[in-house]
Parts: C-alpha cells; structure tokens; sequence
C-alpha cells in the first residue's frame, strides 16, 4: 500500500480537531521534544573521540586537520547530495502525484496501468534502478545537430527520481482513499463534478496526511544518495572512501571521517523534520 | 538438470548472455547463499524492528519527559542520517568497543559479526521509522475507546496490549507495510560491511565475470519478487484482519 | 439541459414509481412509489434499515436503481443521458453526518458549490450565504471551522450549503438524530420557515413530534415498501396498517 | 565510424577513466585533482595526443560500460587483463603494468602457505579477482570491503585474520611498522597477474597507438620511474619490461 | 481494597456532594449534590453542554474533580491512594458513542475484560457472556462484529460488556440517542430488567419519554447546577424551576 496512510478509523478525525482545539486554547503548539541536546552531546564526543585518536599517534598529522584539509572537497561532494535529492524529489513528486490520481481513475485501463508502474518501481532495488539509469541512458543526447550532455548527475536524478516517483503515487493514493466517503457523496451532491471534486474538496483534506509520509520519503531519499556513486557521480561517500585511501589507510581515520558525514546529513536533514512537524501542526489547527 | 545447467553455457557462448550462476557450481552457490542470507536477513531485521517500533510507540507515550526524550533523539538520530553510515558505524566504532573473544583459530575476534551488526543497524534504522508509524497508529485510535478500556478496568498495559495496539495496528498496516518493503530493499546495504547477501555476491560474480547487465537484472528479479511476495503476504494479512465497518 | 419540457406545477415534482432496489443479494427497495407536489413537506419514517436513506440517495441518483421510474420537474432521474450535474443542482440533500468540509470555514462552505459549480459572482455569493447563515441562526459562527462547532451548528451548515444552491427540492436524512431537544426545535423552526418559502422538502426522521409538526404528509416505510400514508393527524391518530400500530405503539 | 581519435583531437581533450581510490596507482589529492601512477600515464597520453586530459573516476563496476558507452575514450583503471574482459572491451598488448597477491596478515597468526587459509575469515578488496581463486582453491572465507581504510580497520579489529590483496600495496603499507609492526606479508607471492589498458571494441588506430605507448614506456623506465616517485618498490614485471625492450 | 468499610444498603451506594469540576477556565460543574440508594433508577437531564457526562466520567475517576467529595459504597472516589481498578469493578459505564472495540467480535467484547482483567476462567466466562447477550436479546449475532451491527445491537452489546463485570453501579450517558423507536423501547426494557434485578442505574438521556417511563427519581442540570428534582410523574407535570419549564416546553 503507502507511505501513507491511513485508511483512518472514522471517529479518529474528530478526536484529531479536538486536540487541535486544545492546543489553540494553550495558545500555540504544544512543543514536542528537543532532540537538539542530546544530538551536540553526541557531536561533542564524536570530535573528543578524533582529538583522541590524533594525541595516539603523536609524528602522524592530526585527525582534526586531516579533516580540515580535506573538508572543501567533500563539501563538493556534498552538493551533489543535495542537489540530486532535491531535483529527483521534485520531478518524483510532479509524476508520482499524476500517476497517484491516476491509480483511482475511472478508466480500468489507466488504474491498471499506473498501478502497475507504481508497484514495479516501488519494489525494485533503488541501486539497480541506478544502475540501469546508467546503463541505457547515454551519456549526451543529440537533438535537431545540438549535443545535450548529461552528466552522472542528472542521471543519478532521474534514476531516484523513479522511486520517488512510485513512493509518491502510493502516499497520493493511500491519502485520497483514506477520506471519508462522505465528502466524496456530499460534493457530489452538491453538483461539484469530479475534478472539482478532487481538487477543492478531497485534495486539501489529504495534505495533511500526506506530509509525514512525504517528508520521510525526502529524508530516504537523501540518504539513499548516496548510493550515486554506481553511476559514477562524486558523491560525498564515494569522495569519503577516495580520501580514506588517499590518507593510506589510517584506520584511525574511518570513525571519525564517517562521523563527520553523519554529522552533516544530520544538520541539513534535522530541520527540515522539524520543519515538518511544524507544518503538519499548522494544517491540523485548520482542519 | 545438468542439461539445464550446460544449455545456459551455451548460451553464453552464443550470446554473450552471461548467467554463471546457472553452469559455474561456485557461483551457483555463492548465489544460493546470498539469497538465503538477504532473507534471513529482512526477516531477522522485519522482526526486531517491528518490536523497536511497538516498544517505541508504547515509551514515547510515556509520562516520563526523559523516556520520550531518549526516543525522539533516537527517531531523529537514525532517521536523519544514511543508514550506509549507521551500519559503519556500528560495525567500526560500536564493534571495536565491545569485548573480543577467542574464536576457533585461536585469533581474537569481536564479539559480534558483521551479519549481527547489520541485522542490529537495519533493525534500528527501520525501527526508528516504525516508531513513528505506530505512533500515528495509536493516535488515531479514538480516545473514547481507550477510555472504554479503562472504564472497564484495565490498566495502561492492558489496555494498550489488547485494544489499542490491535487498533493502531490496522490502522497503520499500509505505512508498516510501505517501510518494511524499504526495510528489504535496504538490506542490500550489507555489503558494505561485507555481508554476504544478495548484492555482495552478484558484486563477486560480476568482477570475476564482467557480466554486470546480467547480474543487474538478475538482482531486479529477485528483488521484485522477494518485495512482491512480502507485499502479497502483508496485503493477505491486512486483509484476514480488517475489522468489518472501518477503513475503506 | 434545464428541460421542463411538459412539467408544470401542478404536476408532482417528485414522481416515484414502483423503484425497486437491491444491493447485490439484499432487497432494499421492493416497489415504492410516491409523488411530492411543490411546496409540499413529507416525512418518511420506520424501522432502521427499511430503505429510507437509500430512497432518498436514489431521488439523488447517488445510487442507480434496478427498476421502475423516478422524475424530478418530469425529468427521469436515471436516464443514462441525464446530466447528473443538473439534477444536483435541483436537488440539494443534507446528510445525517453532515459531511462538511473540514478544511474550509462556515462560510466558505456554504459560498464553493455556488462559485465552483454555477459559477456565481464572488461577491454575490458571499452576501447570499452570510443572508443564508443568519437565516439559520449561526450569525457569529460564520468564520469557525466545522471542527469548532457543535453538532446542531454543523447540521445548520450543512442545510445553508444545500440551500445556497438554490434548490428546487431538499432532502433531509435524519437532521435532526443526536441532537438535543433545544436543537431540534430550531433545526424545525428552520425547515418550516423553507416551507412557507415554498420549498419543497423530503425528510427522514426518527423524531415523531417532529414529524408531527413539520410534515403536510407522513409515509410509513417497512421492508422496503410503503406501508402507509396519510396527512400526520390521521396518520399517529388511527394508523391502519398493523405493523404500523405496532411501530407507533412502541413510541414513548 | 569515425576514429576516436579524430574525435578526440577534434574535441580537445581525451577523456580517461582512472582508479580515485586505489593509492598510489590513482587517488584525490586535497584540492579533488587526481593523482598517481595512472594519472601520469593518462597526461603522457594526451601529451602525445597534443590534447587536454580530463579524468573520469571509475570503479570495477562500472569502467567497462563507461568505456563501451563512449564515456570514456581510454581506460587505465588497474584492471588485471583477463579472458573474458576481452571479449567486452579491447585490452592493448603488450600489458602496462602487473601484480602479484599476497596476504598480510599478524604476524602471531604464523600462515606460511596458502592452504593455512582453509575456513578462516580473510578480508579483501570488492571487486578484486583473486577472492574468488582464494575462496575457491584455497578455502578462505573472503570477506569483502568496499575501501582499503574499512579492510585496514577490520583487519585491527580481529574481523578477518589477513589482508588479501596486490602485493605492492601490501608492501608499502607494511613500510609503516608504527601501526603494522606485527603484521607481515608471510605467504609466498601468487598469480603475478598483468593489468591491461583499454580501449573500445574496434579502434584499431587507437590500439596500435596505445600499444606503441605502452611499449614506449617500458622502453624507457616510465614506470620504473613513476614507481620509485609513488614510493612503491619496482616490481619484477616492470623490471623485466624494461630489460626486454629497452634495447629494441 | 474491596472496602464496604462502613457502608450498608441503608445508605446512598452513589453520594456526590457540593462537587465543582472545571476544564482550564471553563466551569462545567459547579456545586452538584446527588444521592442514589442502592437499586434506584435515577435520570439526569438538561440541555447540551451543561456537565451531565463529565459528572457522570467524574463518578467512574475518569477525569479528577476540583472539589467536593464522591463516594461510591461509602469509599471516597477522588482519594488518591484509592485504587481506580478497583473502583471500575464497582461501576460500569456505558458510552453515548459505544466505544465498542471495533476488532473483536460481540461476544469476544463481552469476555475481554472478565478475562484479562479480572482473570476469571475463561469457559465460566463465555457461558455468562452468551447468557448476557441472551439477555440483550442478542442471540445468534454473538459472532457479528461491531461494524456489521446496528446501533441499537451496539448499544445493548455495550450493556451487556459492562454487565460482565458485575458492577453495583452502572453509568449510562445517552445510549438512545439516534435510536430508532423500536429500538428505544428496547434497550428500555433492557435497563428496566436491570433495575428490578436490583442494579443501580444513573442514566443521561435526551429522550423525555424514555426518562419518564424508567426513572424513579428525574434531575434536571442547567450550568453545572442541578435546578430541579424529583419523581417523575411530578417533575414533568409541575415544573418549579422557570428553566426547566422553558426546556420541558421545547420538546415536540
Ligand atoms: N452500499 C450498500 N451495500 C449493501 N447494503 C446496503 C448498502 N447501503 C445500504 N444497505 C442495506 O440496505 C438496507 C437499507 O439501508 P438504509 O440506509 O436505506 O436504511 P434506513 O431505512 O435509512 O435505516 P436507518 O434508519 O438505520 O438509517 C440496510 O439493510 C443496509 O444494510
Ligand atoms: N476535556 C475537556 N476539556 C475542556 N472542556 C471540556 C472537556 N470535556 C467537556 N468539556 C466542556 O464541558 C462542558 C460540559 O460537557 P459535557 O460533555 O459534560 O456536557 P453534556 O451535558 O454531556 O452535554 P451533551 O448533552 O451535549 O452531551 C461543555 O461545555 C464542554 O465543552
Ligand atoms: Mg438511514
Ligand atoms: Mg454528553
């Protein structure tokens, strides 16, 4: 089924306005918790571990430098990260959320069709479609004399973009069904067609359920890419293991040079949950 | 069978279609291997994150701010960083930490192994998922039934053991499902800690045999029905236990 | 499309004839048949599960029938050729939940349907629907979501979002079910002004003092069938039918 | 079919896939450039050329469809020269570079032949070619990493009893007794395998071109050269490349 | 733990006195004494949102009161050494909603909480359990669950799930509402079985007619005060309280 949820137990939605109203009694959200403390506390031993490990070996260059030095260079990596979840989760995301709404078409044809496409690339391995991405794309497209390359990148996009885009289609769909039918017969009683249908009443009700699931696939996706380094991009774990062997091995290196990564894609990542969770809160006080 | 096995050699020889593991016996058995170990592997891990989640949920609705403390910094932890690090973290920082053993060549060697590192990483890293999935569960099991239990007498255990959880947990069967297909898929990271699933072996076999299209689809099969027999299953399940009158 | 053809006011606006119905094995609907003149307010009552939400859910072609005939301003509500969209817009129903539209305000649930659907100016139909909310009382409460009002409130929602359609014909599932006596009374006061505005209104209804009050005539249904009728005075006063004896006997 | 290297001189630069994480033959240095023995093979290439050069990293997974798919013009990637390479890309005789497998292992483990291997864990290198020979001949249980700095750390920690691996980098890493002074390299020196340096299927022109370059620099102790400057002992093959053409 | 420390049948099994119970800054009960003897049916109504469920959830500990003492079989309720279990074994309570679990079958609703709560033995249990809904006149939907029942059947399920426990007291927050007639008049005979077996009975209920057959005492609550009290017969004939009068003349 879905990221997505929930073919929800009726009373649930009116229990879910209640609480809403109690918060907007307090006067605001009722903050969750601070995972923030916990997280520097364990930055903090991260780095002691690394300062640590450098005193060890007193004539070899210090962990902490080590780092420094090569900190530019996995940045540039790191950018690949992000840009490709970024791009590969909004292209995702425009086909995925289509193909959803096509899953509850009237048309046998299109509803078998797109749930077939949905279930193919929701259950196959994310690096084998990678790979494959790699495999029967070329590496520049010629169209009308003009050479389009297309570098590593773009295609590690659009090789995530494909997962996406069937994790997507599933939160949309698995969203849609979750509504009440009720609003369903009373829109259309109320001589709203289909579309109108769909678009002003179902659709607005279903952003709520459908962030959490959404932003968890964003959260996946960011780490999954990673995985890039199959077609060839310089990724920011491709770069880490070039570096690790560029330092010769130090096994001293690998805890803290990995620590380091973790560290980033938890700053960039952690917000962007809160952020959601924020979002999520701001649509449940409308409902 | 033997006729089976050199037909595919042929084929090779023909073709160029390389599937070694049909007419090569080792590669054959480093295949067989690897798929037994991803499935003992997604089952082990299915297992024991389901368990992480339903403990989880059950702790974050603690009345204890440090309890649910702990386990928010545990959700956001895993979930915010690339299980391919988590594992090595696991298995380099967490592996070298714990006590060593004398194994059977008389050498030292870490208490755990890399198959029991990655079931405990994956475990964790979908665990943390699973928290959030059951907690969304539970909310959505209306209080008033809740406050049926307790006016019946039960206690918080009680009630959450055989009212709430068996709620939550139809409720939120297609988002459990949805991660544990991830959870599968995601085994395939193993390899990295050299777990000999799956991927790990069709990456031997293609260095020794440059086959990688082959391997590759090979790999998109086995996977693809491996999820879509988890998916049958759990639909199957979802199905026998829908409560008439509820869901859609 | 918005064909009177033949009909005229002196004809039944609502024309039911011989409508049977059935959800695969279960026999819902077993030849009913019932005519509804303009203006005119009729009450269904009887049994839980004898056909009276699906009768009206069928006046509405939410559900297709299997047999007989059912017109609206003499326009057959279950030719396949029929725009459904039209029918809707002559005929608005309420529904026993409400089913607002969570995410929207009072008001703006009342204004969409005329605005998305008919296409109305922004503007008019704005001070139409805040007319419509004070008509039933909800001056004050046009900014709240549904969420934030009571059940009696949301019931009045919903009857000024089907009325801001301007309907020919209103249906009413069981409006005023759960709500308190106090409720009740206006939820009543507000269908009996509709129909001194000429109205005209098919209710389904478990409240017998309300249906005492509102209708002009009552329908007694039981297995899917009509068992009786009769202008509300002779109808509690000297039913006929046993089984319709038997129901009213059981009342309180 | 136009001649890559008409196309080459006609777009400036030559393109070549090279190892980034396989010190000291091809790694990144800290402004991302990548350096090493291969590296500087790739700039007397385009030297020779009169062109630019530009490297694409590869890895043992996915070089050989980088090359077919035009990716890249030329590939000097570490790969050992084998049979069935051959048949997928076009392998330049004579051979540039070869080595030879060893393992470093403690030195209290006290392995003197291959056969000491039998049914120990062994760690090695994903990707190499010689895991499947120890595993199949010898009986080791090969364990994989992606990275030499994963194989270097589990090797600490006890995970596998020795190092599979070229034996040149075994003998560099050895040179540092401050954290390998119990290690050794005790077994005796197997499959001294040549490397081959690829092109496409098909590019006679740029074959011939490669294969007089190759023999150039054995004929004038390039590598030897590049060796002794990447701090690697020069090995036998180099050696006796050199001795066979420099007289030619 | 099962103290009837000083109390005997003589005195009231339910005393509330002078009982305040406010949520944030909203008062919901502001001073409300009640007494109810053993096997006495009493009725509380009064329009929405005047406190009758939340006194009712205050009797069963289900919220904490503010002020003021309730005592069942003489044990002070808001003692907070006293053990909540212990109290819902006394008292019953069945919800306006059901709030059956929706996962398990009729009869298995009946028999969770003897078993896991009062880990009785399972086959005694089932016995009681289809004698019970034999007593709700629900045999043959023993195996139905909740979503396949009507909600009159849900309703005496409900009933008969908070009869398993063997209470002294039960609490019953408006279990007709949005019943049918029919079914009304069953659930009716139901309680009134239940009150001459000798069960306590606090009832909440929008249904006069209802109140007025099964009471022995009727209370009338407006703003968290009771405004009026007495037997039926009188309370509906002679209204004292202007309120109550208004309210008794709104209903149809
Ligand atoms: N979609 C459906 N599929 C199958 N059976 C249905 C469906 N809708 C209604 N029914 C059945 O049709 C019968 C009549 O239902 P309906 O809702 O019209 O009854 P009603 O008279 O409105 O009862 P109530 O007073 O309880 O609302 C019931 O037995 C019901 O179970
Ligand atoms: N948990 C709560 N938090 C805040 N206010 C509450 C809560 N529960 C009830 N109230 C308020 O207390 C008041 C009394 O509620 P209660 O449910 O007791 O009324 P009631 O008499 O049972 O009404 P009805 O007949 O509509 O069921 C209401 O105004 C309600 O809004
Ligand atoms: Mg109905
Ligand atoms: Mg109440």
């Amino acid at each position: 089924m879905s990221g997505t949820d929930l073919p929800v137990l009726l009373p649930a939605a009116q229990r879910l306005t209640e609480r809403a109203r109690r918060e907007r009694e307090v006067g605001g959200p009722i903050p969750r918790l601070q995972a923030r403390h916990g997280v520097w506390l364990a930055v903090i031993l991260i780095f002691s571990a690394g300062a640590a490990g450098a005193q060890a070996g007193a004539e070899q260059e210090s962990v902490l430098s080590i780092m420094l030095k090569w900190t530019p260079l996995l940045l540039k990596g790191f950018v690949f990260n992000l840009a490709i979840s970024f791009l590969a989760m909004v292209g995702g995301t425009i086909v995925g959320a289509l193909l959803g709404i096509w899953q509850i078409s009237l048309l046998p044809p299109v509803r078998a069709g797109s749930w077939l496409v949905t279930q193919f690339f929701r259950n196959a391995p994310w690096l084998v479609l990678l790979f494959f991405c790699m495999f029967l794309l070329p590496f520049q497209v010629e169209v009308f004399g003009l050479v389009i390359p297309l570098p590593d990148w773009i295609k590690a996009t659009f090789g995530l973009a494909l997962p996406v885009m069937a994790n997507v289609s599933e939160i949309v769909r698995g969203a849609i069904q979750s509504i009440p039918s009720g609003q369903w017969e009373s829109s259309e009683s109320l001589a709203f067609n289909r579309r109108q249908t769909l678009w002003q009443i179902i659709m607005p009700q279903c952003i709520k359920r459908m962030l959490p699931p959404w932003m968890n696939l964003y959260a996946i996706l960011t780490m999954a890419t990673v995985l890039a380094s199959v077609v060839g991009v310089s990724e920011v774990m491709t770069l880490t293991g070039q570096v690790l062997s560029a330092e010769g091995g130090r096994t001293d290196l690998l805890v803290p040079f990995y620590s380091y990564i973790l560290l980033w894609f938890f700053i960039y990542c952690y917000p962007i949950a809160r952020w959601t969770v924020h979002l999520e809160r701001h649509f449940a006080v409308k409902t | 069978m033997e006729a089976f096995f050199v037909w595919f050699q042929w084929l090779y020889d023909e073709t160029g279609v390389n599937l070694t593991y049909f007419y090569d016996s080792f590669d054959r058995g480093r295949m067989i291997g690897g798929f037994f170990t991803t499935i003992w592997l997604s089952v082990v891990c299915l297992f024991f994150s389901t368990i992480i989640g339903i403990v989880g949920a059950w702790l974050q609705g603690s009345r204890l701010v440090w309890t649910r403390r702990i386990v928010q910094g545990y959700i956001q932890f895993f979930r915010n960083t690339p299980p391919l690090v988590q594992m090595y973290f696991f298995f380099f920082a967490l592996g070298n930490l714990l006590p060593r053993v004398k194994n059977e060549f008389g050498f030292m060697e870490p208490m755990l192994g890399n198959f029991t590192w990655a079931a405990i990483s994956l475990s964790f890293f979908a665990g943390a998922f699973n928290v959030e999935i059951f907690r969304s569960g539970i909310e959505a099991v209306p209080e008033s039934t809740r406050e049926a239990a307790e006016a019946l007498g039960y206690n918080r255990l009680q009630s959450y053991m055989y009212v709430v959880l068996p709620l939550a947990f139809r409720v939120c069967l297609p988002a459990l499902n949805n991660n544990l297909v991830n959870l599968v898929k995601t085994t395939t990271l193993a390899y990295a800690i050299a777990v000999p699933e799956l991927l790990y072996v069709s990456n031997q076999i293609w260095s020794d045999s440059v086959n990688v299209p082959e391997m590759m689809v090979t790999l998109l099969i086995l996977y693809v029905a491996l999820v879509g027999l988890l998916v049958w299953a759990m639909h199957r399940w979802e199905r026998a236990i829908r409560v008439p009158g509820y869901g859609i | 499309m918005t064909a009177t053809q033949a009909w005229t006011t002196d004809q039944p606006i609502v024309r039911i004839a011989d409508v049977y119905k059935a959800f695969g094995a279960v026999d819902v609907l077993n030849g009913v048949s019932l005519n509804v003149m303009k203006g005119e307010v009729i009450c269904i009552i009887g049994p839980s599960g004898s056909g009276k939400s699906t009768l009206l859910r069928c006046i509405n072609a939410l559900v297709p029938i299997n047999k007989g005939s059912i017109q609206v301003e003499g326009q057959e509500v279950h030719d396949p050729k029929l725009d459904k969209l039209e029918l809707r817009k002559k005929v608005g129903m309420v529904f026993q939940q409400y089913n607002l539209f969570p995410h929207k305000t009072a008001v703006q649930n009342v204004m969409m349907a005329p605005i998305t659907v008919l296409k109305q100016d922004k503007t008019e139909v704005e001070a139409r629907a805040y007319a419509l909310l004070k008509k039933v009382r909800l001056e004050g409460k046009e900014h709240s979501y549904p969420g934030e009002l009571s059940g009696g409130q949301q019931q009045r929602v919903a009857i000024a979002r089907s009325l801001a359609m301007n309907p020919d014909v209103m249906l009413f599932d069981e409006v005023t079910a759960a709500l308190d006596p106090e409720t009740v009374k206006e939820v009543l006061v507000t269908i009996r002004e509709l129909a001194e505005e000429g109205m005209t209104c098919l209710l389904v209804t478990h409240e017998m003092g309300f249906a005492r009050e509102v209708a002009d005539h009552m329908y007694f249904t039981d297995r899917g069938v009509i068992v009786e009728q009769g202008p509300p005075k002779e109808f509690f006063a000297n039913p006929k039918d046993p089984r319709t004896q038997e129901f009213l006997g059981q009342i309180l | 079919l136009a001649d890559s290297i008409d196309d080459i001189k006609a777009r400036g630069t030559l393109i070549v896939g090279v190892k980034a994480d396989y010190k000291p033959y091809g790694f990144r240095d800290p402004s991302g450039a990548i350096i090493g023995i291969e590296p500087e093979l790739a700039q007397d290439v385009a030297d020779k050329l009169g062109v630019k050069l530009e490297m694409v990293p590869v890895v043992s997974s996915n070089r050989m469809q980088f090359l077919e798919q035009g990716k890249v013009d030329l590939m000097i990637a570490t790969m050992t020269d084998r049979p069935d390479r051959r048949k997928v890309v076009q392998i330049v005789d004579p051979n540039y570079y070869s080595s030879g497998t060893n393992v470093m292992s403690q030195k209290a483990a006290g392995l003197k032949k291959w056969e000491d291997l039998k049914g120990k864990p062994v760690c090695g290198i994903q990707g190499a070619f010689y895991n499947k020979k120890t595993q199949e001949e010898f009986g080791a249980k090969i364990v994989a990493f992606k990275g030499t700095a994963e194989v270097y750390t589990a090797l600490k920690q006890g995970s596998c009893v020795g190092f599979v691996y070229d034996d040149s980098a075994l003998i560099a890493q050895l040179q540092d007794t401050a954290q390998w002074g119990d290690y050794e390299m005790g077994l005796p020196t197997i499959d001294d395998a040549p490397w081959g340096l690829a092109v496409r299927l098909g590019e006679a022109k740029f074959a011939k071109l490669m294969s007089d370059m190759i023999v150039g620099w054995h004929k004038s102790g390039r590598i030897l050269e590049l060796e002794t400057k990447n701090g690697v002992a020069n090995t036998p093959f180099a050696k006796a490349m050199h001795e066979k053409y420099k007289n030619m």
